[in-house]
């Protein structure tokens, strides 16, 4: 990972925060902690959806390790809720720390990884990592790139149209802005007198799979896109929790506000390499964000190194046993396929 | 007695004002042109949409999402083929989710030869949106279907794909497809309902009728002819052909059974069933081409369910397996199904021994 | 029309003109005299398909009448020929001026226009001003917008890769900007160490069919979405021949020698509006390129009215009775739609 | 002995060198990765494009049209949805410029269940890809045919796509199914072209063995097995499986012939013709789902030709027309034809009295 473009990105992003949040980049203690937690959480989660592959217990593992000094912020940061009045989220297969700040059970990522039936994302269809929660807004992950570019304006209409606070947040990886659906979501959400409210996020790893970001763009940084359509824009380092719960902040603020679309760039590492099929194996070159934070902690003596190992063990057994636990729920049934074809009934090719 | 085109802008008018249609939307379908074919007219939840296929339908797919009721339409069905895989998401987004989210839209788009349209305005959909699960996919062949398949479409709680057979989009109702509450003649309701040419529109108002609600439900076919000796299975603009090509050899004493399917996903099939067990004898006529053609999916079920019933090999009719239709009139006319060629396909099968 | 728009990019214009070609912003005699004969050629040709269309001799009517200064030049600057080694053009449907000025014969227009079997271009499969030239590099035209956005890369890669100094030209309107293509030329030219050299224009005529500019875009100017990419932009006023030339000019001589791409807008004018589906009537509130080219010709006596409508009538009188020579041409056989299938040979499905 | 993916690399690395492919790219097709299923490890001509479907085929027809000789991947065939109108452009070019400019590309895709890929790694793409026309479209079944296969492809003067049935790609060549001019034994040849996993890999060099050309006619089928009994129609990895439920029903009486369609299009019809007329039962299997169905255009067309020959109704055993696959083991079981299932077709063919 190219260290230049993350230190270009530092200095944008403490500019940026200072603005408007006042001198001070520093959050709440209790903040603070709270978000640690839920980064520990995120990581043990994904730790543990890791060793569940290695294990046999689930085919396919893809997650965000390296992500959660932004992602959890997100999902804090969000107004959660059902409906058009609250913020509807678009996101990829990195996203457990967001789903996991908004309140979701880490048990059911694993239910998801095991393909069991109890799984309440997909009842045992899709991969890891693929949420779904209706009740707080988060549209279906689905595998193909980028598409949630193209689909997520349209949540952004509805709030438009119904006179609605919320926003709507749109997140994808750096490799899939080749994709045209991220033009389509710049030129959607930035018509002039039609804007949008919208928070269009990319977390840029500075890789698709094994391709490096170096080679395959013409522009220094994803956010520049943005400009020609007159939005806001942003670079900033994603691993640093505080850059980036200000500059979301800042931009929550101003699409909420504003109702017109923002464009913001984070900088983040992909600490187990892209999913499974690569090995999931960790890497060591890049920037653990929950290191650097728990560093930090120490540093200003709100955690000490032993309160968070103490709290990354409990974390890791309470998750093995309800892997275990997990191991034992129902598998879907084969006629189970049928379910969920149609909202109003199960009619399928003349069958039934 | 409408056209289908005035039936669809009434059916969407009905749409917005009582079943709860939020937004219709598409390239060029707002003011002032309110569609390539007039079918938005008017329409006061009607508005343009930049020139992406791709951001229309995950637009319609986002507001369906966020509980809103949305039209989109795809100009002409020959440019929706670079948005399969967000048709896909709409068809598998209640099914991947689990139920979770499910995407109340609606996807109408012209399709068919028949307008002098050459390579890109003549492409038929019929197949591809067969292939894509989850989805409903009706297909009108009169203004009254038109208008009853779209409420219908509307109040879905699935994503419905409408299919517009443009060649029979200006053509007149007939008796008996009377729309509920429009005026008994056609030049009444133009007066009231389509805009003026040139200056004067921009302060037209359109006078629309007292419209009933009218639901035909997805799923089930119309006999549009009956008969005894064969039975076609079509939909859009090969039944009106289908029915004319009936009317002509009844004066040879062949009575053709005319199916409309009208819903093309689910499909009638205890309809389909019960003329082929009458008949014995089948002909599938569509304009797709015809390599893995929906057509072949009805024979091949009708071939693994009522083998020993069938008198005479099915047959189908169906468009060239050629890269395009043509401009030249004998390039169209090689290329789909006409009266002629339905007429002779009938004869042969009713005459054939068994 | 916005004029602002128009005043805005004029002053663009000549100041990118001027800078790379002297400070005279005129061309030889001699060479504005044959652009006014090709592009009063173009017009006339649009003409007579018009005329054709609506006397039934012919099902469609698009072209480009108000695009002429622009699309001329363009042809008259093309390095002309077959393969690598020259440029390669993927054009729209609005591009008969560029062809005319290649060298093509308005004849074979007509053939397109009335589908006869004679046509060259598709042997009477597709509509007027779907052009098709395999001897001068001209990609065939295909109705569906911004598709050539998409493709146009490749041809480019080939001569980067055969290191040729021909370049890749490829043009489309405003509306079809916001197709995810447009952007996928923009990511596949500019990728850092692999740039492909291509002129990348749009023909703004501030119209998509029916659907004004305006409430569209969030972008002040199409050409604005290039600079993210680190490519040189423009936007000129593609109704003045001049103004065109040199902008064409210096966009040219940078792809040829850079090797890199380059982002050219020209606001052009709809003098017929879309096409023969919204009537193909002539329009009054846009500026004419022929009529304002041809008064600076008198203006600098170059060429007299008189002269000019002396030509204008030959043209007119010539493509009328060619007209009437192509409706006596032979119609495609029935079974020809079974020809061309294969480059192999015509094998079908089995048939044959 | 090749398995199947090493018999493309090799297929590959022979078009580069003797053939004249200039361009193999898609998304992690180059260094370091070398494709998904490792396809292109070490060719020299491999490159990484940006993360992007259209660009991927937009750039293989363009480099076409100039006279090169792509191959491009798209990395698994559920993502190339977004692409269809391009691929129909692939196709029809020739034909829209009545022969002026051909498009000699390959575009070669993963396809099918059986990795348990869940909803978007589990997709085929047969039905999609015999709808389009103007290309020609392969699946091979064992490396020799892959091997044989991507050659035809390559020197093609037209759009050839090549399906790798996913499922097959590390299976083993079985004795008859060299390719001429590789080693005996699969160890040795993995020492020679399969690169080291780890820090060796950047230094490590291919060692190629001395490969001959070996063209597979596209149009040609292969005869899998020979049977007077029934005749399966099968491609891909439904091939294997159906020899192996024909092997078991051997010992039952029942003679299985097996068909490997290797060309989709254009398609053997005289060697279908010809099997079903010495068996008079057939059975179309493959992974699609199965409402609009290449199968079904079998059946249409054997139904309609050979009506009377058939013994017993044709039949399809194909995907189920659902929205997806889904990724517990149960789920994708039930949604792909499995060995019992052909087997209890069959059987039941086999038996059934006319
Ligand atoms: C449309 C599509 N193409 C290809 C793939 C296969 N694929 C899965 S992840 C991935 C790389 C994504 O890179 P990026 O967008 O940077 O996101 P990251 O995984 O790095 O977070 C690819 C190519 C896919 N899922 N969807
Ligand atoms: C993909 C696609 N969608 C829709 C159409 C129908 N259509 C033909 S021209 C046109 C407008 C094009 O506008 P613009 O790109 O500005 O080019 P212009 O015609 O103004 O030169 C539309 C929508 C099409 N041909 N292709
Ligand atoms: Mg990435
Ligand atoms: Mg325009």
């Amino acid at each position: 990972m190219s260290t230049t473009a993350q230190t270009a990105s530092s200095s944008l992003a403490s500019g940026s925060s200072s603005s408007s949040h006042g001198s001070e980049n520093q959050l709440a203690p209790e903040l603070q902690l709270r978000i640690h937690e839920l980064m520990l959480e995120a990581r043990v989660l994904e730790e543990r959806l890791i060793t569940m592959y290695r294990q046999g217990d689930g085919y396919f593992w893809i997650g965000g390790p390296g992500e959660e000094a932004f992602n959890v912020p997100l999902g804090l940061l969000v107004d959660k809720g059902t409906g058009v009045e609250h913020d509807y989220l678009h996101l990829h297969y990195r996203s457990s720390g967001t789903l996991l700040a908004m309140g979701a059970d880490p048990v059911d990522a694993l239910r998801q990884m095991k393909n069991t039936a109890t799984d309440p994302y997909s009842r045992g269809r899709n991969f890891a990592g693929h949420y779904s929660a209706r009740k707080w807004n988060v549209a279906p992950v689905s595998s193909p790139i980028e598409v949630q570019y193209s689909i997520a304006p349209g949540t952004a209409m509805a709030q438009r149209a119904t006179g609605s606070k919320g926003i709507t947040i749109v997140t994808g990886g750096d490799a899939g802005t080749a994709e045209g659906d991220f033009a389509t979501c710049l030129v959607w959400s930035s018509r002039k007198g039609s804007e949008l409210p919208m928070l269009i996020l990319v977390t840029n790893n500075q890789y698709g799979i094994s391709t490096p970001f170096e080679g395959q763009h013409g522009e220094e940084r994803i956010s520049d896109r943005g400009k020609a359509f007159g939005m806001p824009t942003a670079t900033v380092d994603g691993n640093d929790v505080e850059t980036s719960w200000f500059a979301l902040k800042k931009a929550m603020d101003y699409v909420r506000t504003e109702r017109k679309p923002y464009l913001l760039e984070a900088m983040v590492s992909r600490l187990n390499g892209h999913s499974s099929a690569s090995g999931a194996n960790s890497v060591t070159n890049e920037v653990d964000c929950l290191s650097r934070f728990e560093k930090k902690l120490e540093e200003r003596k709100l955690r000490t190194r032993a309160e968070m190992d103490e709290m990354r063990a409990r974390m890791t057994q309470e998750l093995l046993e309800a892997s275990k636990r997990v191991r034992e729920e129902p598998q879907p049934k084969p006629e189970s396929i049928w379910d969920y074809v149609f909202a109003d009934k199960n009619y399928v090719a003349g069958e039934k | 007695m409408a056209t289908m085109i005035q039936a669809i802008r009434m059916a969407l008018h009905v749409g917005e004002e009582r079943l709860g249609v939020t937004d219709i939307f598409g390239e060029d379908v707002g003011p002032p042109l309110g569609g390539a074919f007039t079918a938005t007219q008017n329409l006061k939840t009607a508005w343009n949409s930049p020139l992406d296929e791709r951001g229309i339908v995950g637009m319609a797919i986002g507001l369906a999402l966020a509980g809103r009721r949305p039209v989109a339409e795809i100009q002409f069905c020959d440019y929706a083929f670079n948005t399969i895989d967000l048709l896909k998401i709409a068809g598998n987004t209640y099914w991947a989710s689990a139920g979770d989210w499910n995407v109340p839209m609606v996807m109408m788009t012209p399709v068919g030869a028949g307008i002098r349209g050459s390579i890109y305005h003549s492409h038929s959909f019929d197949a591809q949106a067969t292939r894509t699960p989850g989805w409903k996919i009706v297909m009108p062949s009169n203004p009254r279907d038109a208008y009853g398949l779209m409420l219908s479409a509307i109040i879905d709680p699935n994503p419905v794909m409408f299919l517009k057979p443009k060649a029979l989009l200006r053509a007149k109702a007939l008796p008996g497809e009377e729309i509920p509450g429009e005026p008994g003649d056609l030049k009444t309701l133009s007066k009231m309902i389509d805009a003026p040419v040139g200056e004067s529109r921009s302060r037209w108002k359109p006078e629309w009728p007292k419209l009933e609600e009218l639901y035909i439900p997805i799923g089930e076919a119309r006999t549009a002819r009956t008969g005894r000796d064969v039975t076609v299975l079509t939909y859009g603009r090969s039944v009106p052909m289908s029915v004319s090509a009936a009317d002509e050899l009844a004066s040879e004493g062949i009575e053709v059974e005319v199916i409309d399917l009208r819903s093309l996903h689910p499909y009638d099939w205890n309809a389909i069933k019960a003329s082929v067990r009458k008949t014995h004898r089948v002909l599938c006529v569509n304009e797709d081409t015809e390599v893995t053609n929906f057509g072949e999916h009805l024979i091949r079920r009708l071939v693994e369910e009522l083998f020993y019933e069938l008198h005479a090999a099915p047959k189908l009719l169906a468009g060239a397996h050629v890269p395009g239709i043509g401009l030249a009139d004998n390039l169209e006319h090689a290329s789909v199904p006409h009266k002629d060629g339905i007429k002779s396909a009938l004869r042969e099968l009713a005459r054939h021994e068994p």
